[in-house]
């Protein structure tokens, strides 16, 4: 039904499909504004992700703290960083793992792209 | 009649607020970045402008996927910050521009601008980030505020044609206004960065160079792209620029520019501060 | 491709929707109006919409004035309508059409409409009274549904040749869907009305035929006013008549008449219907 | 500040002015699409309109129940009508009461321009 997308490697961007696809996910991750709701979360995962009505994609996602998985079942980075925070990861932290690398090598490689001329 | 002074344009990584909560503006981490700020900061110190139109983007604190704006405008007398969830102090909040925001709204909408007026709206890092930055030993903020929120969130984005004309309908809107307001126009986010999927962490420095030479003489080489073109060209979060482009058209007319910064990296974005006076 | 099979039209104020709770439809008072919609609910029936884009406005149930979008687009799966706060009962909702939706949406933003998205949308009486009077016995309602929100309550409100190019851009949109969906277009609300004021009570008969006798062969005629000379013609809720501007633009074309039907009073308002065929 | 206004008889178009102005009692009426909230309104009128920051213009207004004076003091028809809901009245009711009719009168008026050729 779509006009050939505009494919852009190793991005997915954040359009009607990925929204409708991750809506309750990322109602649940807008909910995390609050310190309460993280809270929430923390003292029980599982009837937090029952609240939102999280699908079984979304929950594995977020049980296995997995980032690309989250943006599969139609996470936005934006919202995912919320949740991210909860468990003290920066977006570098996010960074290294969607990329494969350790913390430490995906912050040198960002450090290194300065050095160059 | 209200007078434009200019246009700044800087990046608005939350972890810059992060890094000035703990002081760390002299580390050898960050002095790259903000050793871009002093000259703006006299700049705005000797120009004393009265009100600051914002242009930046809502990350999930004002506007959720239930009701998603293209552009909106606020139309608050006062903007709270708040927790958006990473532990950043909240800022103290700015006061608004009621009746000139209202101005702004009657402009646009009769300019065929179909805006969402906000008489509440939070604002993010993405407003407080560069507020700390440009005034940073302010006790109050000493501007009042007309934040614009550009949606750069959920596609389709609006094109940055259309961001850059929204500009100028503002810039309008402003030459308009009976005040004797002086004016500043900020644009923030950028440059170039992504934070998600496995492209993060790409940046594009050329891309970059090529935005900062061109936003004050030519601002219309940069909305030949589409907004997935600038994707493409600048990551998925590098589309913050469309911030920028709509700040550029509300500064309008000839610019000169008074300082420039561009470092790689802060966080994983390629970081830059610009200042624009008009001529 | 998606085929266009017309346009209906029609008031959609809360106490049809009392009277048909209560079943009053053949009452002296209710008749007048109710008789004319057997003649649009065989036309549907013969139809056989797959798929209503209805233009209406929000009257305080999903919108406030800390986001009020000029116009805001459904892409919901469902719709559920709610409690108002005078006791109408509660319709069952209603299904979208969230892939058609994207697809407009996906066009109005590319056609530089900066348009709201609602991927949650509560949808008050003027959606639900239309749909109780198109189809009156319906246990399911019988389409699915992309409603489309237009400012009528804060000012600045859309000029009516906004309204109307917003409709062309989803006459294009629809036209271009690939899909073969059979789609109706709906319009909400008036015709001349006015509920606040020294001036409640106010109705303007002449303004209302020209409205009815123009909106099929030259809507052009409808938008040589602004918003404000509607108002003054047709009273503050008369306004609504922007909503059967953009719905007209939607059909698109040229039309026939099919039925008309204009009855004074339903409650305050000068009560009508019309349905014009795509030819 | 402005640009002249369009002036319409007996009408005040609800603009940023009267936005502004009303922002706390069309807030209030807002509320009232719940009908816990509409319980709590006529169990401490008062208190609920504490709640909401109602301006003493305001207030006094809603302690009248006079539409005008909370048309003056920024109130939009459409919340208004919500408040109206709770006494039960219809908007003929207010109507009448804007143009000094009695109801009686404001409907057979309505139903005399019916009945006009
Ligand atoms: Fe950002
Ligand atoms: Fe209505």
């Amino acid at each position: 039904m779509h006009a050939e997308k505009h494919a852009i490697p190793g991005t997915t961007p954040f359009d009607g499909d990925m929204a409708r696809r991750g809506y309750e996910l990322n109602a649940m991750c807008y909910s995390f504004n609050d310190a309460e709701n993280r809270k929430a979360f923390l003292e029980d995962e599982d009837a937090y992700c029952d609240k939102f009505n999280l699908t079984e994609e979304q929950r594995r996602a977020v049980a296995a703290r997995d980032v690309l998985a989250m943006i599969a079942a139609g996470g936005n980075i934006y919202y995912l960083a919320k949740l991210a925070g909860i468990f003290g990861l920066s977006v570098q932290d996010l960074g290294a793992q969607q990329t494969g690398m350790s913390v430490d090598d995906f912050k040198a490689k960002l450090l290194a792209e300065g050095m160059e001329a | 009649m209200a007078e434009i002074l200019g246009g700044v344009f800087t990046s608005h990584v939350p972890a810059i607020g992060g890094a000035i909560a703990k002081g760390l503006q002299k580390d050898d981490y960050w002095r790259p970045f903000f050793d871009g700020f002093p000259a703006i900061s006299e700049w705005l110190s000797e120009k004393k402008p009265d009100i600051a139109v914002v242009f930046y983007n809502d990350h999930g604190l004002n506007f959720f996927l239930d009701k998603m704006p293209t552009f909106a405008v606020g139309a608050a007398p006062q903007y709270d910050n708040a927790d958006e969830g990473w532990g950043l102090p909240v800022c103290h909040s700015l006061k608004g521009a009621p009746e000139f925001s209202w101005h702004l709204i009657e402009h646009l909408v009769g300019a065929d601008f179909d805006i969402t007026t906000c008489q509440k709206m939070l604002v993010d890092h993405a407003v407080m980030v560069p507020f700390q930055l440009l005034w940073p030993d302010a006790k109050e903020w000493p501007v009042r505020v007309v934040p614009i929120a550009i949606n750069t969130v959920q596609h389709p984005l609006p094109s940055p044609s259309r961001c850059l004309a929204l500009g100028h309908a503002v810039h309008d809107a402003i030459e308009e206004w009976e005040g004797d307001e002086r004016v500043v126009v900020v644009g923030t986010g950028g440059l170039s960065h992504q934070l998600d999927g496995e492209r993060a962490g790409f940046l594009n420095k050329d891309y970059d160079k090529f935005c900062l030479d061109s936003l004050g003489p030519s601002p219309e080489a940069l909305i030949k792209d589409t907004s997935l073109d600038i994707i493409e060209k600048a990551g998925s979060q590098g589309i913050e620029i469309l911030n920028w482009i709509a700040a550029r058209g509300a500064v309008g007319g000839r610019v000169v520019e008074k300082s420039r910064n561009y470092h790689i990296p802060i966080s994983n974005t390629a970081a830059a501060s610009l200042l624009l006076e008009r001529v």
